[in-house]
């Protein structure tokens, strides 16, 4: 029985001393150190390993180039369970133990926010994926350091509301998985189409994980809406779309393309879904850095790039801070290159696609990364305004029919 | 009169596990209850302990009526019980298990345990050295600081009488005392109830060896199929020709 | 009113899931004495192995029955390697453990299919309605089942000498083995028929939702209330408490707001435990 | 580096606090509480939203734990009678219902979008410095339950409540009421799990209600499983264990990059289910041993 006390003693030592080993072992000055910290696990499960390897394959594709500012590009990789807590220790782990120099890729709201302070602490750039209005400002925007690559939840709003005004829908109605991206959505919808004089007749928040949604459903079709405005995820989506049909009523529905995708199409069958409004944040689809993009996801993930819109982020994040350390030149620290984050991939300078051609036109002036997730014009808190894609579910496949642009 | 039971009544889903129960067990007086398996005699103590609830009839204890009284209430009146398989403190050791018994202990309310630091060590000096007398007198310094788990049945048994005699019981219930324990200990335990009723502790036993019981008290009851079928002293209910069909039935014939 | 009808056959049938996880659970109490966290987890494999056998048949009978057959087996399986060694100890060292037995069966699961959705590729159908009330006709094709398999557990219990066994064991363990009944065929039985009718609930569960490695153990706390509820170790009892549960909550919450629909279940729970320590239809247990 | 290290060490002593709680809980007492992350919840938003109104943190930190205090005090009033598997469900219920309330009420908790921007402990300080004056604060809380629960554990107070874990039914044939020290256990043990939550909240900095789900709380119970139920020393190790274990995959990716991530998080669940299942099975009396007190 000792044996047992004795063991797990020596494991326990193994591991502290393991931290040490690694620490000693990656310390390269000459490197620029990356760190991927993406929902490999929990809920944003779906897009993390995509995630993470594009940050690997793009770091990859800078270094053939030969490095930005003469300095290789190495990645740390960690899952952050897409909860605050594991991503506080190993966002720890990264600053502290692979001495990091920025952290890109988080998803959850909650895990960026709860990230930001240690980033900030550490005068490092935070680049996430989430949706939540306080990224934007001071106390988790504090130096400037935060960039984020995906449409807030407002802006998803007003898309939503943008393509109901098209769509010509009267009655609106929401319906939102009570978490701050679901119901981010659903409110930011309900001013944007409140301020164009519009009036929401219901708006429900349900929780998630219930056998059953009919309770919700049936309060909500009560308005009789002519239109469901969804802010939800796939397995609620699909729960609720079936016992809405089973209901008889023929009300459409809009909403986020994370929800509305093949997958959900797939399991409803094509009568059911006929129809379905799917509304995306725009992967810049024509653009030559997306097919870049979508050739490394292809490679690394055997399926196409459109189906990870968050991928083409994380794509995005490493070429736009490689070009911007490149901008700044050899000797500058984290935050002159987060400056020069709005320089490259804003509007006046050549326009650019890959890091290659970045890297030469640099030589003789100012560029404008055009990115494979979107345009990517930082305004000043860092956010991005991507166009949005809509797609409609017809015959069993979901597919564009428009794009939609947002004014800044 | 100490203890008197009054038509104490139990069933389960119509069937009367204990039905219309009565008798007394006189101040200071050794008194057994007898029958064979199945008869009652274990909800029968639990009824007049307020461990169950009973459908009708009444407990009264020194010549106050019980009424719904909770078990603690019952314990702290003065009328203790022990359990037919014993319920040691099993972590604690011997010394330990008595001395939780005692009442009154300051040291049981956690602010005084902190912050009464004096009265509550005084206390427990005064509770140990009760606890060395009843040691001494069950004869369990040899395993005074053995957590009691490890005893043997028959000192398990042992232990909880020394509760009982800890708390300062009057009158002292025990459930199946010889049961599982060796004839030896039996003897030994016999003396020692023996002795204490002389000290004026009343006692209800409840018991299955016949032999051991007849030696050691003067008023004996018979249940059967939840009633009281016979009562007298021992010479006089083992004559009884109801008890010994229900109670020696094969046995005797 | 069509609309309050509507919504009491919308809770009957998510009370019928409930109601068939809480049996499973209240079968292990009854018996072997503790809540078995893994129930959840047993529903989980259920849905799983049913919809694997509905996709390479196209039979949901076949899926199903497939379900509640691995069901059974990852009982009696999980009875052998854990739960028999736990016997004798507190109830609380076996709650612990099948709260690791959950994670296991969560993990392999994770591994083999992912964490995405699976579903049952099954035709929906519009309602039929009656009055205005609209009857689901998938409802009742699931209510039937439940009902089916409900009268089955009970034929079992109550007319055969297992099932009688089995009763014998939950009133009083020690009788039992006195007189005699091998635990060891009656713990196999029961284990198989618990696992089994958990299967079932996921099958079922799996059925009107999504599949993924979390489902059951997501249900696990309207499960146990219901089983507590219901007077845990009592079969009826569990059924029951769990339509009341489903019908309550889903007829509730428009009132109360939708967020607290599982704090409803709680606080039902929390009132009958006050009024009835033992569950609605529990019985004393008295000091043996 | 050595932040990192002083990063874990601080969860760990965060979850010690939690860990000693329920150790006095069930470990000493019997009292089957699966409700720890909903005192843990009570404790970090009392701080959060105290703070926000420019509360300071010498007072908020014991009204964090006066709060799960007072949330302990009811519940146990009502439910502390019932059988012990009831009382689990019960508690286990409760946690899930703050949970939802923390969910719902945005007017008071911020709902779903969570509060951000709680300010740090020594915010005067700053880097490794703020951070040892963090684990050196907690290091001081651990050591005061410490000293508590000695205290508590040889006192007749200590004695009884083991009786009661041992056998209450015997407790109360002795004339004494077991429900009035399980309560008090229930609101001491909370008291500690709420000053753990205002640690948390004020370490972390940002708190959602997604953070306080009963998954925090069965990790406490692995670690006072792991650790040995009943004894002290067994919550500070079983809490450095369950750290291992769930910091420890890291590590094992940087020396084993052939383990795919999702995987390995698959594969990490199942090893602490494993270890729960291996320890209550051959060695329920964790790794340092059977209730030995003192």
């Amino acid at each position: 029985m000792n044996i047992t006390r004795r063991q797990t003693l020596a494991g326990l030592a193994s591991t502290m001393l393991l931290p040490a080993l690694s620490g000693t072992a990656f310390a390269q000055a000459a490197n620029f150190r990356i760190g991927a910290l993406n929902p490999i696990t929990g809920s944003g499960a779906a897009y993390g390993s995509g995630m993470q390897k594009m940050i690997l394959a793009a770091a990859e594709v800078v270094n053939a180039a030969g490095g930005a500012a003469g300095k290789k590009l190495e990645v740390f990789a960690e899952d952050d369970q897409s909860q605050p807590q594991a991503a506080v220790l190993a966002a720890k782990k990264l600053i502290d133990v692979n001495k990091v120099q920025s952290i890109l890729g988080t998803w959850a709201s909650g895990v960026s926010l709860a990230v930001a302070p240690l980033t900030n602490d550490a005068n490092i750039m935070l680049m996430n994926t989430s949706g939540a209005p306080a990224l934007s400002v001071p106390p988790a925007n504090a130096k400037g350091l935060l960039f984020r690559f995906q449409a807030t939840n407002d802006r998803f709003g007003r898309a939503f509301a943008e393509v109901a005004k098209k769509e010509g829908f009267k009655r609106p109605v929401t319906m939102a998985f009570n978490n701050a991206s679901g119901i981010g959505n659903a409110d930011g919808f309900k001013k944007a189409w409140e301020a164009q004089g519009g009036k929401v007749y219901e708006s429900i928040v349900y929780e998630p994980n219930q056998p059953s949604y009919r309770a919700e459903l049936q309060k909500a079709l009560a308005a009789k809406p002519d239109v469901i405005v969804m802010g939800s995820y796939l397995a609620d989506t699909t729960i609720i779309l079936r016992e809405w049909f089973q209901t008889g009523e023929t009300t459409k529905f809009i909403m986020p393309a994370w929800a509305g995708n093949p997958d959900l199409v797939k399991a409803l069958g094509p009568e059911v879904s006929e129809g379905i409004i799917a509304v995306d944040s725009i992967s810049n689809e024509g653009s030559e850095a997306f097919k870049a993009y979508d050739a490394a996801y292809q490679k690394a993930m055997g399926q196409s790039g459109l189906n990870n819109v968050y991928a083409a982020m994380t794509w995005d994040m490493v070429i736009v801070l490689a070009l911007a350390m490149e901008a700044a030149g050899p000797n500058a620290d984290v935050p002159a290159i987060a400056k020069k984050m709005f320089e490259v991939a804003g509007p006046g300078g050549k326009p650019v696609a890959t890091f290659a051609e970045g890297k030469e036109a640099l030589k003789s002036g100012k560029i404008d990364y055009q990115g494979a997730s979107s345009v990517l014009d930082f305004d000043k808190f860092g956010d991005v305004t991507p166009d949005f894609s809509v797609s409609v579910a017809e015959k069993g496949k979901i597919e564009r029919k428009y794009v939609v642009k947002l004014s800044a | 009169m100490s203890l008197a039971i009054q038509g104490l009544t139990k069933a389960y889903g119509g069937l009367h596990v204990v039905s219309d129960v009565r008798f007394e067990v006189p101040k200071g007086a050794l008194v057994g209850v007898i029958g064979p398996n199945g008869a009652g005699k274990s909800t029968l103590f639990s009824l007049i302990t307020g461990f169950l609830a009973a459908d009708a009839g009444d407990v009264a204890f020194e010549g106050r009526s019980l009424g719904r009284a909770s078990p603690m209430e019952r314990a702290r009146s003065g009328m203790v019980r022990t359990f037919q398989v014993p319920r040691e403190f099993s972590h604690l050791t011997v010394r330990e298990n008595l001395m939780a018994a005692a009442p009154g202990q300051a040291g049981e309310r956690l602010i005084d345990a902190f912050f009464r630091f004096g009265t509550v060590k005084a206390q427990e000096k005064e509770i140990a050295a009760k606890v060395e007398e009843t040691i001494a007198f069950l004869r369990l310094a040899k395993v005074a600081d053995v957590p009691a788990g490890r005893l043997s049945g028959g000192q398990k048994k042992l232990v909880e009488l020394g509760r009982a005699l800890m708390t300062g019981a009057r009158m002292i219930l025990l459930d199946e005392p010889f049961a599982g324990v060796n004839p030896v200990l039996i003897e030994e335990l016999s003396v020692r109830i023996r002795e204490l009723n002389e000290r004026g502790i009343g006692f209800l036993i409840i018991e299955h060896d016949l032999p051991a019981l007849n030696k050691l008290v003067s008023t004996l009851h018979v249940m059967d199929r939840g009633e009281l079928i016979a009562s007298g002293t021992p010479a006089e209910v083992l004559a009884n020709p109801r008890v010994r069909d229900a109670y020696l039935g094969g046995a005797a014939a | 009113m069509s609309g309050f009808l509507e919504l009491a056959i919308s809770g009957l049938m998510s009370g019928l899931v409930i109601g068939l996880a809480a049996l499973a659970l209240t079968l292990v109490f009854g018996v072997a004495r503790f809540a078995n966290a893994a129930t959840g987890d047993f529903m989980t494999i259920g849905a799983y192995a049913a919809v694997f056998g509905f996709t390479a048949t196209g039979s949901i009978v076949i899926g199903g029955l497939l379900g509640l057959f691995i069901g059974a087996v990852s009982g009696v399986i999980s009875y052998f390697l854990v739960f028999r060694v736990l016997e004798g100890r507190p109830s609380v060292s076996a709650l612990l453990a099948s709260i690791g037995v959950g994670f296991i069966i969560r993990s392999v699961l994770g591994v083999i299919y992912g964490h995405g959705q699976q579903v049952f590729q099954l035709p929906l159908v519009r309602p039929w309605r009656y009055f205005d009330v609209r009857i689901q006709p998938n409802d009742l094709k699931i209510g039937a089942t439940a009902l089916l398999a409900l009268l089955v557990v009970f034929l079992v219990l109550h007319a055969t000498p297992i099932g009688r066994r089995m009763r014998a064991v939950a009133d009083d363990p020690m009788l039992a083995r006195v007189s005699g009944i091998a635990p060891r065929k009656v713990m196999f039985a029961l284990w198989a028929m618990s696992g089994a009718v958990a299967a079932l609930a996921g099958v079922l569960l799996g059925i009107r939702t999504v599949i993924w490695p979390e489902m059951g153990w997501e249900m696990l706390i309207p499960v146990f209330a219901a089983a507590v509820l219901g007077g845990i170790g009592h079969p009826v009892g569990a059924v029951l408490a769990g339509v009341i549960l489903g019908v309550v909550q889903e007829i509730a919450t428009p009132y109360v707001g939708f967020t607290y629909k599982l704090a409803l279940a709680f606080i039902i729970l929390l009132v009958v435990l006050l009024v009835r320590p033992k569950g609605l239809f529990g019985r004393v247990e008295g000091v043996r | 580096m050595d932040a990192y290290l002083i990063a874990i060490a601080i969860i760990t002593a965060i979850y010690v606090l939690m860990a000693l709680g329920l150790n006095l809980q069930y470990g000493l007492t019997g009292l089957v509480n699966f409700g720890v992350v909903g005192f843990f919840c009570v404790g970090a938003y009392t701080t959060a939203i105290l703070s926000q109104k420019g509360v300071p943190q010498y007072i908020t930190f014991p009204l964090a734990a006066l709060l799960a205090m007072a949330f302990a005090w009811p519940l146990g009033l009502v439910s502390i009678r019932l059988r012990e598997d009831y009382f689990a469900i019960v508690s286990l219920g409760f946690s899930e219902v703050v949970r939802l309330v923390a969910t719902s009420e945005g007017w008071l908790t911020q709902g779903v979008q969570g509060i951000p921007g709680i300010p740090k402990m020594f915010g005067t300080f700053s880097g490794t410095t703020q951070a040892l004056a963090v684990l050196g604060l907690l290091v001081v809380f651990n050591l005061v339950a410490i000293a508590a629960m000695l205290r508590i554990v040889r006192s007749p107070f200590g004695r009884m409540i083991e009786a009661i874990r041992d056998n209450e039914e015997a407790v109360k044939a002795l004339g004494k009421d077991p429900a009035g020290f399980k309560i008090q256990v229930l609101v001491l043990g909370s008291a500690l799990t709420g000053l753990a939550g205002a640690a948390y909240a004020h370490y972390i900095g940002f708190i959602s209600p997604e953070q306080f789900i009963p998954l925090i709380t069965f990790q406490i119970w692995m670690a006072i499983i792991m650790g040995g139920v009943g004894r002290i020393s067994g919550a500070l190790v079983g809490a450095i264990i369950l750290m291992v274990f769930l910091e420890g995959s890291r590590f094992l990716r940087d020396v084993m990059p052939f383990i795919s991530e999702v995987a390995m998080a698959s594969v990490r669940l199942g090893v602490v289910g494993l270890a729960l299942v291996l320890f209550t099975m051959y060695r329920p009396q964790g790794l340092m041993g059977d209730f030995t007190r003192k």
